[in-house]
């Protein structure tokens, strides 16, 4: 079975179960939000998912494997891509050197055709000045070297956590446009997290709510956020 | 976090039970052990205390002590006082060294690459050595006091006393920088500079003037510690570069930014290297066991903690 | 920009090495001595000083061979290959006829291989260890070994406390305990002493010396007191002293004979009331002075020039190194090497330290100078000759006084 | 742009080859001296480069002086008791280093920041006391003579020996700054959960680079001993080992091959100078230094240089660009 799915994922830091019990999945080919309040448990699922946490029960099963002991770096190399909430360019690389690494050692490629595979990237997503320092990028351009990062691994699953963030409506509106090129040209499952609900709107077949760790409903986002549940989850979370 | 809790909670019983079962084997190895974990603890609660807060690794820790060894020694000698009388102006002179050394210096490479700060006093503990071993040559120097060989008797064992001042040192330390974490305003800013240099910054707190105050604290309790250890100890230019890396590794098997922890280590320390000079011909591997146990006690806390 | 940079980097090199060289030109008058000792610590900034006081005065008296003599002190960092640079350089650059100087074995072990690449005479106050002695080798005419080597100084132990022991029959000396520090100097004598008085009744046990961080004795100490010795030793170094004798008090621990044996004593031990009836090792004390005339002089005009009291014995051996070369070289009449050698191997030159200096063979090498420590001890605040007793400059104080004296 | 940034860089290493070789060649022709000195600079030079590659994955070590100290050691054991050839030894003690510093990198490796340099400076002191005690087999505390020296110690022929062994250590660095291991380190001291999600394997690419730099200060070890013909615990584990590179590295420079050489070079010269002129006390005006240094260099020196060219290309490309950001 291809693409990613979790049984009963659950991991606990000291008292506080920050996920609990997640079966989730992810095909190629769709895009599925991932939303919930604050602390809901979003980022540590993608953690979990991209191997950084490793889980203190549950299983996660990709292309029909059981990968709930395989490592970060192999995960990457098998085709789970992701981005970070908090961004974190590679500051001691420049643009080009940051996209690079995905296709050097997930793809393990060699220097040269990770160089030439990286540089095709930045120009497929409309990035230039290549041999720019990471601090050098406005926000936009930072955002979109965070994607083309996590498509350097060539994934088959992707998660994008809260890309979004930070951009005026022109730039939201080139991102999404821009993910859903991927979807279609790649034949990726996405994941997408993100609080604006019009982004999850207009780019998501189906979304799952998170709260408190459980998922506490899914399906298409019209039908859930219909849902008493989902209405209080996020109530709840801003009282 | 509880994880880690529970360990400090273990090795501090552990360390309890060893006590007492070396006590019942050889009375007066816990006594000197004790001893030295409160040397070792009084020496090491101002390098916690810079590294906890201003994030330094100071380099210079043991060398500053040293040039307050020699502040007293100089003091007593010109004025032919007891060097204790000389604690207080030693004192008030190395609070005032923690402040120039900072400003002048320190201060100016917070800006730069994080290990600047580690050559920098590298630095220092050069010129700081190397200026004192000028003007008062290598020879060590040692006041001869009568005090210092202050001994108590128990049935027909006899043993110093006199280096429970360290003991007393040592908790003095540690009830005083926690009052002055806790209760004092200056403190509760130092921690929070310490927790979170950024955000202490947004709200308002003058994050140098912190820096300069607590590193300038750790100076003048190094010229505490100082003057006690020229009573007891011979000082010469060189007599505090191990003492820098002592307290180094015992702040590492504490975990940074834990004062009290300082203590129990100290005193696992201390009193394992004095069991293992009990032991005949046991001496030459102490320092075996000192660092083979810091390197245990880091292993198992990252084995029960995970990475921070 | 940037190769601009390091262009300049390379010419203020460049620059540098062609000055260096440049320095060697018009070094031909003067008789040239090459000195390498650890300027830092007191011995070899004594000892070089010394040297220099040796030079002043030969050249007040008209130099050597009517020659103006120079010295050229170089610091060996108490670094094997700081110091071995300076005899490089000392033999390269600044050309010079002699090497002295000397303390610590580890830096001498690293300054061997180019000793032995030039083969120049060397006049060696330091460097006890018998693994130097090895490296050197035999058949090495040229090297001449002040410093007593480690089994000599303990064999002069056993000699200078038998006849001790034979002198004044109150004196026992059947049971020995060494407190020793646990590097190569403490760690050498131990064995040296554990070999030699074989047929004596010896137990010891290693201490950290403050000088390597340590400073607590107690475990040592009582260890001691158990063993209930009629001498204890302790084999560490000056910062030792007087922190030991406070913990042996502390624990109420007073053998009848106390020796220390460090190579120098801390400034003002002798103030101190725990310091009478302490017996030690040296090779010198200011005692001296009034049973050596040498002494006497050396002693004199070093205070005088330079304010302070030679506080080592590295320091009279500074002034002698100097002064056998040049006995030796007015006695050769000339700057013929094996001339110098000759003289050398025959001379018969009265020293600072009290004996007659003369060389022989010793296990290894050909030129062995000093074989004998000296037993002191320490009255009424000075160092006072005990052994050899053709210098004692007084009677041994026995038993060490009790603590609660 | 590109072209602009690119044409100086090209000529560099040209410029800079050419200035290393010839400065490389000058103690043979200047003398014993000059050339003891270059042995010692190149000594220390290894070693810095050597911490420098570790440190480009963020890891700081404290215990060069312990793979050093090993390394002369298991030279001098090698050629006593084996009959290791003297050249070959410096082989043989890196791999012995190397493996162990495989087997001991496996546990401690999980460690970070402060608390992988305290283990690795109490690891430095485990190594000395070991062979401090270990009398049988090392010599105890008086050390070890090897048997035979390495070119029966000819000034020019190890002087040579040193430039090949550095020239290797060099090239090592070099691979490491243009090859896969260069993004893997600098990802990794960048941010590691990133590193590991483009693929990066952290630990196999750390235990790596802590082998071969380990290997590396062995084979320096190694050479050192065969230089002075000896080891003791005291000198051959001595912290200056650890100290000394530690602050050649800061001064010229970190994360690359050239820093470590500039500030070695420098250094080394200007300590070797200093004591000529003040004989009491060179090395306090040493300490000096170091601190003038950091304070008013604090990315090096290497980094001052390029902090230039940086500045210096980035007006170019704002006037061109006309301030579009």
């Amino acid at each position: 079975m291809k693409g990613l799915q979790t049984e009963a994922l659950t991991i606990r830091f000291g008292g506080l179960t920050a996920v609990d019990g997640v079966d989730f999945s992810l095909t190629p080919g769709e895009i599925v939000g991932i939303i919930g309040p604050n602390g809901a448990g979003k980022t540590t699922l993608i953690n979990l998912l991209a191997g950084i946490y490793a889980p203190t029960s549950g299983r996660v099963v990709f292309d029909g494997e059981d990968i709930t002991a395989v490592p970060a770096h192999r995960r990457a190399a098998l085709g789970i891509g992701r981005t970070f909430q908090l961004i974190h360019p590679l500051e001691d690389l420049t643009l080009v050197e940051n996209v690079m690494t995905g296709f050097l050692f997930a793809g393990r490629r060699s220097l040269r055709a990770a160089r030439e595979a990286a540089a095709a990237l930045c120009r497929d997503l409309g990035l230039g000045g290549l041999n720019r320092s990471t601090g050098e990028l406005n926000i936009l351009e930072t955002k979109k070297m965070e994607i083309a990062k996590a498509l350097a691994v060539e994934p088959s699953v992707l998660f994008l956590d809260e890309v979004m963030a930070g951009l005026n409506s022109t730039e939201t509106l080139d991102v999404i446009r821009m993910v859903r090129e991927i979807a279609a040209h790649r034949n990726l499952g996405i994941g997408v997290v993100e609080h604006v609900m019009g982004v999850i709107k207009e780019l998501t077949e189906r979304v799952v709510v998170l709260d408190g760790g459980r998922l506490i409903a899914a399906g298409p986002y019209s039908e859930v956020s219909q849902d008493p549940r989902v209405v209080s989850a996020y109530l709840g979370g801003s009282v | 976090m509880t994880g880690f809790k529970r360990l400090q909670v273990a090795l501090s019983v552990a360390a309890g039970i060893a006590v007492v079962a070396l006590f019942l084997w050889r009375p007066t190895a816990v006594v000197y052990g004790l001893q030295r974990a409160g040397l070792y603890a009084s020496i090491a609660l101002p390098m916690a205390l810079v590294l906890g807060i201003v994030h330094i690794v100071n380099l210079a820790h043991g060398e500053m002590m040293m040039v307050a060894a020699y502040l007293s020694y100089a003091a007593a000698r010109a004025l032919g006082i007891d060097p204790l009388l000389a604690l207080v102006p030693t004192t008030i002179v190395m609070f005032i060294v923690g402040i120039v050394l900072y400003r002048l210096t320190i201060s100016r490479t917070v800006d730069g690459p994080e290990l600047n700060q580690l050559i920098l006093t590298f630095g220092i503990a050069m010129v700081l050595g190397q200026a004192v071993n000028m003007i008062a040559t290598s020879q060590p120097r040692k006041i001869s006091l009568d005090y210092v060989s202050a001994s108590a008797t128990v049935g027909d064992v006899s043993f110093g006393v006199y280096d429970f001042v360290f003991v007393a040192l040592a908790a003095a330390s540690l009830a005083g920088l926690y009052l002055f974490l806790k209760k004092t305003r200056l403190g509760q800013a130092a921690t929070a500079v310490g927790q979170n240099p950024r955000g202490a910054r947004i709200v308002g707190i003058d994050v140098q003037r912190t820096y300069t105050i607590v590193f300038a604290i750790s100076a003048a309790l190094l010229g505490i510690v100082g003057t006690f250890f020229m009573t007891k100890f011979s000082i010469f230019p060189t007599v505090g570069g191990s003492y820098t890396m002592r307290s180094f590794s015992l702040v590492a098997m504490a975990g940074i930014g834990n004062l009290p922890m300082i203590v129990v280590s100290s005193v696992i320390l201390g009193v394992s290297e004095a069991a293992i000079q009990a032991v005949p011909h046991g001496g030459g591997w102490s320092p075996l066991v000192f660092f083979g146990l810091i390197i245990l006690a880091i292993m198992i806390r990252s084995f029960r903690g995970g990475r921070a | 920009m940037r190769s601009r940079t390091l262009l300049a980097v390379a010419l203020v090199l460049v620059a540098g090495m062609a000055f260096a060289n440049g320095a060697q030109e018009g070094a031909a008058e003067p008789i040239r001595m090459g000195g390498v000792w650890p300027l830092g610590d007191i011995t070899g900034e004594q000892g070089s000083k010394s040297a220099q006081l040796a030079v002043d005065e030969l050249n007040a008296n008209g130099g050597i061979l009517g020659r103006p003599v120079e010295l050229v002190v170089i610091d060996s960092e108490f670094s094997p290959d700081k110091g071995a640079a300076a005899i490089e350089r000392l033999a390269t650059i600044e050309n010079v006829d002699f090497f002295i100087g000397g303390m610590s074995s580890g830096v001498h072990l690293g300054q061997i291989p180019a000793l032995k690449r030039y083969r120049k005479i060397t006049m060696w106050t330091g460097a006890a260890s018998h693994l130097a002695e090895e490296a050197i080798g035999p058949d090495q005419d040229w090297y001449f070994h002040l410093h007593p080597w480690d089994y000599n100084q303990g064999a002069s132990y056993v000699e200078g406390w038998t006849a001790i022991a034979e002198r004044y029959p109150d004196i026992a000396i059947d049971r020995w305990f060494l407190a020793y520090e646990e590097g190569a100097f403490g760690s050498a004598s131990f064995e040296a002493t554990q070999q030699l008085f074989s047929d004596m009744e010896i137990s010891g046990e290693s201490f950290q010396s403050a000088a390597a961080g340590g400073g607590d004795y107690t475990a040592v100490l009582e260890r001691a007191k158990e063993y209930d010795p009629d001498v204890f030793i302790w084999a560490g170094y000056d910062a030792d002293a007087l922190p030991i004798m406070e913990q042996a008090r502390a624990i109420d621990f007073a053998p009848p004979l106390f020796v220390g044996a460090p190579p120098g004593w801390p400034a003002s031990f002798g103030e101190s009331g725990l310091a009478e009836g302490v017996t030690l090792y040296g090779m010198w004390a200011p005692s001296l002075n009034s049973v050596s005339d040498v002494s006497a002089h050396y002693y004199q005009s070093y205070v005088s020039t330079y304010d302070e009291e030679p506080a080592t014995y590295f320091a009279p051996l500074g002034y002698t190194a100097v002064m056998i070369l040049a006995q030796a070289v007015e006695a050769a009449g000339s700057m013929d090497q094996d001339a110098i050698i000759a003289e050398l191997q025959n001379i018969e030159y009265d020293s600072a330290l009290g004996e007659t200096i003369s060389f022989a063979p010793s296990r290894v090498i050909s030129n062995q100078g000093i074989r004998q420590q000296k037993i002191l001890q320490w009255q009424g605040g000075e160092q006072q000759v005990l052994w050899p007793f053709e210098f004692a400059t007084s009677e041994p104080e026995y038993p060490f006084p009790s603590w609660d004296r | 742009m590109s072209s602009i940034e690119q044409r100086p860089r090209r000529r560099a290493p040209w410029v800079f080859a050419a200035l290393a070789a010839l400065l490389a060649f000058l103690p043979l022709v200047a003398g014993p001296y000059p050339q003891t000195i270059a042995r010692s600079v190149l000594t220390y030079m290894m070693l810095a480069i050597s911490w420098d590659m570790l440190i480009r994955s963020g890891q700081l070590s404290f215990g060069i002086a312990g793979f050093f100290g090993l390394g002369g050691y298991a030279a001098a054991i090698g050629a006593t008791y084996l009959g290791v050839p003297p050249v070959l030894t410096l082989v043989f003690a890196a791999v012995v280093v190397g493996v162990v510093a495989l087997l001991i990198g496996a546990v401690v490796l999980r460690l970070r920041g402060m608390y992988f340099a305290i283990v690795t400076l109490a690891l430095a002191e485990i190594f000395r006391i070991v062979m401090h005690n270990w009398s049988s087999l090392t010599g105890g505390p008086n050390g070890m003579l090897l048997p035979r020296s390495a070119f029966d110690g000819n000034s020019v022929a190890t002087y040579l020996m040193m430039l090949v062994l550095a020239a290797v250590v060099i090239g090592v660095s070099e691979w490491f700054r243009h090859s896969r291991i260069h993004f893997a380190l600098t990802a990794i001291r960048d941010n590691e959960t990133v590193a590991a999600s483009a693929g990066v394997n952290i630990y196999a690419y750390l235990l790596t680079a802590f082998a071969i730099t380990s290997g590396i200060q062995g084979a320096v070890g190694a050479s050192y001993a065969q230089l002075f013909g000896f080891v003791t615990p005291e000198s051959s584990f001595n912290v200056n080992y650890t100290l000394i590179p530690l602050a050649m590295t800061l001064l010229g420079g970190m994360y690359g091959t050239w820093g470590p050489v500039v500030g070695a070079v420098l250094l080394g010269v200007v300590g070797e100078y200093l004591k000529l002129f003040i004989p009491y006390g060179h090395l306090l005006v040493y300490g000096v230094i170091i601190v003038l240094v950091i304070l008013f260099m604090p990315r090096g020196i290497v980094g001052l240089v390029r902090g230039h060219l940086e500045r210096s290309r980035r007006t170019t490309t704002a006037s061109e660009k006309g301030g579009a950001a």
